[in-house]
């Protein structure tokens, strides 16, 4: 067991600042090296990093793995391309989330039917439209998401209770049937999917190229 | 090719029977049980579950015994997956119509097999087995090749994207924009199938009540209990205050609060059953 | 303008795998340096990183900065939610269409013996794992499905060549006259097995003993 490597392989990994108390907690518990020898580590770690495109920086919860200044110009090339869209799996989660909070990942599933990705759940995250109000005591004490001010803001809501209820979603005129021109099979093949119309659609024209 | 009438496979629901030690057909002794059969019968469901169909089940039964599939001896297997079917079918357990089907297939072989052949036959004779024997090694190699996949190291599990700041970077990095009509479609879709699935229930409480859990579980983080009258606040009205009753309500209720007394004719306290972060 | 640091700096900047086209583009028209040239860049950081616990690897889509599996025990606990759990159902699924592609979902029962779940489909629909490559004409016009990149990429493989190989299949070479000569036991089994069992059987369990 190399405690730099662990450092260097878990600051990586990481998506957000780590303190040294935070990578204390990823070695097992009998074998958690102090401080100090972890503070070293990280110093080591940036040593080996000096001539690099990337650097371990200090930043205030924490150390970060980071790209240099100077490659500013290649890397915002790299971004430059027109926003992605989010999936429905990602839409659909976000909407269980706002009508079933405080709900956990499990649960969401289990509305669902079909597992939901770490990925959806961090995104959801990072755009901080949700947020771990708590965590449940039960077996693997797993987190329970909320939806934030930054969520209604987005949707210019001032409160939940602005969303349509569930009565009212299930009346909504359904969008789809306006276009809607499915042969028997499609629609068949549309309930094996479960996917929405746009979404096969699209999966199509994809392969069509 | 085969029609499942031919099995003529009629099973007489019994009472469960907690304790069997052997399965009599028509009054007579239906052959011991597989030896591996010594499994407490609310076991029987654990251990069909574990299998992923008649397929799965026969290879099994083969394997066990150290077979190579192309010389699968007939009669035994089908002795053996008929005890195990009927079994389940006495435990009534859900038993998928496909293990009938098979039951009935390899009937259907055996008796074929037992029919006099046609040494003089101009045509070689296909072994009647042959099918089977095709889909059972065909099976078996996906089953070994999905296994192996699961063995191979992937993302999330064994190896890990790297994730490093770019954020003084990044000029602008534009964000996926969602239109507030596709997230209510989204959910549209959620109810739609959630009614179809009609396991798992969504719950009704209105909107109001839901984000009010949110907001008081936010509160109580952190905080050893706060007083129950601390969850209302005067201002909001008779509404807001029923609202934060329903709340508490609805939390204590799924386990994620806990309405607390210190000592008798002590003001009430709620406390987070859910640990903070 | 070191062509290596800017293929290192971009790689780790980036949130997927690169290909060289990709890492071309983030060069200004005018200085793009050829794919010879890039493809010499990519394998001297790939040199660098040898013996370290974070890796640049070749995967279907591109290459990719990774954590090395060793580092996987340290790192999962950094999370706090499990990695997600495939059914065998879902990988016995998946490795038909790996290996079978393109392939319908009946002809993924068929190999299964047993019916294959929306939810099965959905699951590796929405994970990208497979997609619907075209429609089969035959009546219903199932759709056939296919593996992605995205799921080469997560298996970090390079292409389906790199599954493992799968097993043989024996040919039946007369076995009838070799092999199914009933011996004398089996024989009396199937008189006693046969007779009950073409008609109807009844099977009760006995209680005592």
């Amino acid at each position: 067991m190399n405690i730099k490597h662990i450092v260097e392989a878990v600051l990586f990994a990481s998506d957000k600042p780590l303190s040294l108390k935070q990578l204390q907690a990823v070695f097992p518990e009998l074998q958690q090296p102090d401080l100090k020898a972890l503070d070293a580590a990280v110093a080591e770690v940036m040593q080996d990093y000096q001539d690099r495109p990337v650097e371990l920086k200090a930043v205030a919860s924490g150390y970060r793995f980071q790209v240099v200044k100077e490659m500013s110009p290649w890397v915002s090339r790299l971004f430059d391309e027109k926003p992605p869209r989010y999936s429905r799996a990602l839409l659909e989660t976000l909407a269980i989330i706002a009508y079933q909070q405080p709900v956990t990942r499990g649960e969401i599933e289990d509305i669902r039917g079909v597992v939901v990705s770490s990925n959806i759940i961090r995104t959801l995250l990072e755009r901080e439209w949700i947020k771990i109000v708590a965590h449940k005591e039960v077996p693997g004490r797993p987190a329970l998401y909320a939806t934030t001010q930054q969520f209604l803001d987005y949707f210019s809501l001032t409160s939940l209770v602005q969303l349509p209820t569930l009565q009212e979603i299930q009346k909504l005129n359904n969008p789809l049937k306006d276009n809607e021109q499915l042969t028997q099979v499609d629609r068949e093949q549309q309930e094996i999917n479960a996917q929405p119309l746009e979404e096969t659609a699209s999966i199509e024209a994809d392969n069509g190229t | 090719m085969l029609a499942i009438a031919s099995a003529n496979f009629v099973l007489e629901q019994q009472p469960v029977a907690p304790n069997f030690t052997t399965i009599k057909v028509q009054g007579e002794d239906y052959g011991a049980l597989p030896e591996d059969l010594y499994i407490p019968p609310d076991a029987l469901q654990v251990f069909l579950e574990a299998f992923e169909g008649p397929l799965d089940l026969l290879l099994y039964l083969i394997r066990k015994q150290n077979i190579d599939i192309v010389h699968i001896p007939v009669a035994e297997i089908t002795r053996q997956y008929i005890s195990y079917i009927a079994l389940m079918e006495q435990l009534q357990l859900d038993l998928a119509a496909e293990y009938l089907l098979m039951a009935a297939l390899l009937t259907e072989i055996k008796s074929r097999l037992l029919l006099p052949r046609k040494v003089e036959a101009e045509n070689e004779e296909e072994d009647p087995r042959a099918e089977l024997i095709r889909r059972l090694q065909e099976y078996e190699r996906i089953k070994q090749a999905a296994e192996e996949i699961d063995a191979l190291p992937r993302l999330e599990r064994d190896i890990f994207e790297t994730f490093i700041d770019v954020s003084k970077i990044t000029v602008d990095r534009p964000l996926p924009d969602v239109a507030f009509k596709d997230l209510l479609q989204a959910f549209q879709d959620v109810l739609k199938r959630a009614h179809q699935l009609s396991h798992h229930q969504i719950t009704k409480e209105p909107l109001s009540v839901r984000e009010r859990m949110s907001a008081i579980l936010g509160y109580l983080n952190g905080l050893e209990n706060a007083l129950f009258t601390k969850l209302f606040t005067q201002k909001e009205g008779r509404h807001g205050v029923v609202v934060s009753f329903l709340a508490i309500l609805e939390l204590s209720k799924e386990g994620l609060v806990e309405i607390i007394q210190l000592e008798p004719f002590a003001e009430l306290r709620v406390r987070s059953v859910a640990q903070s972060i």
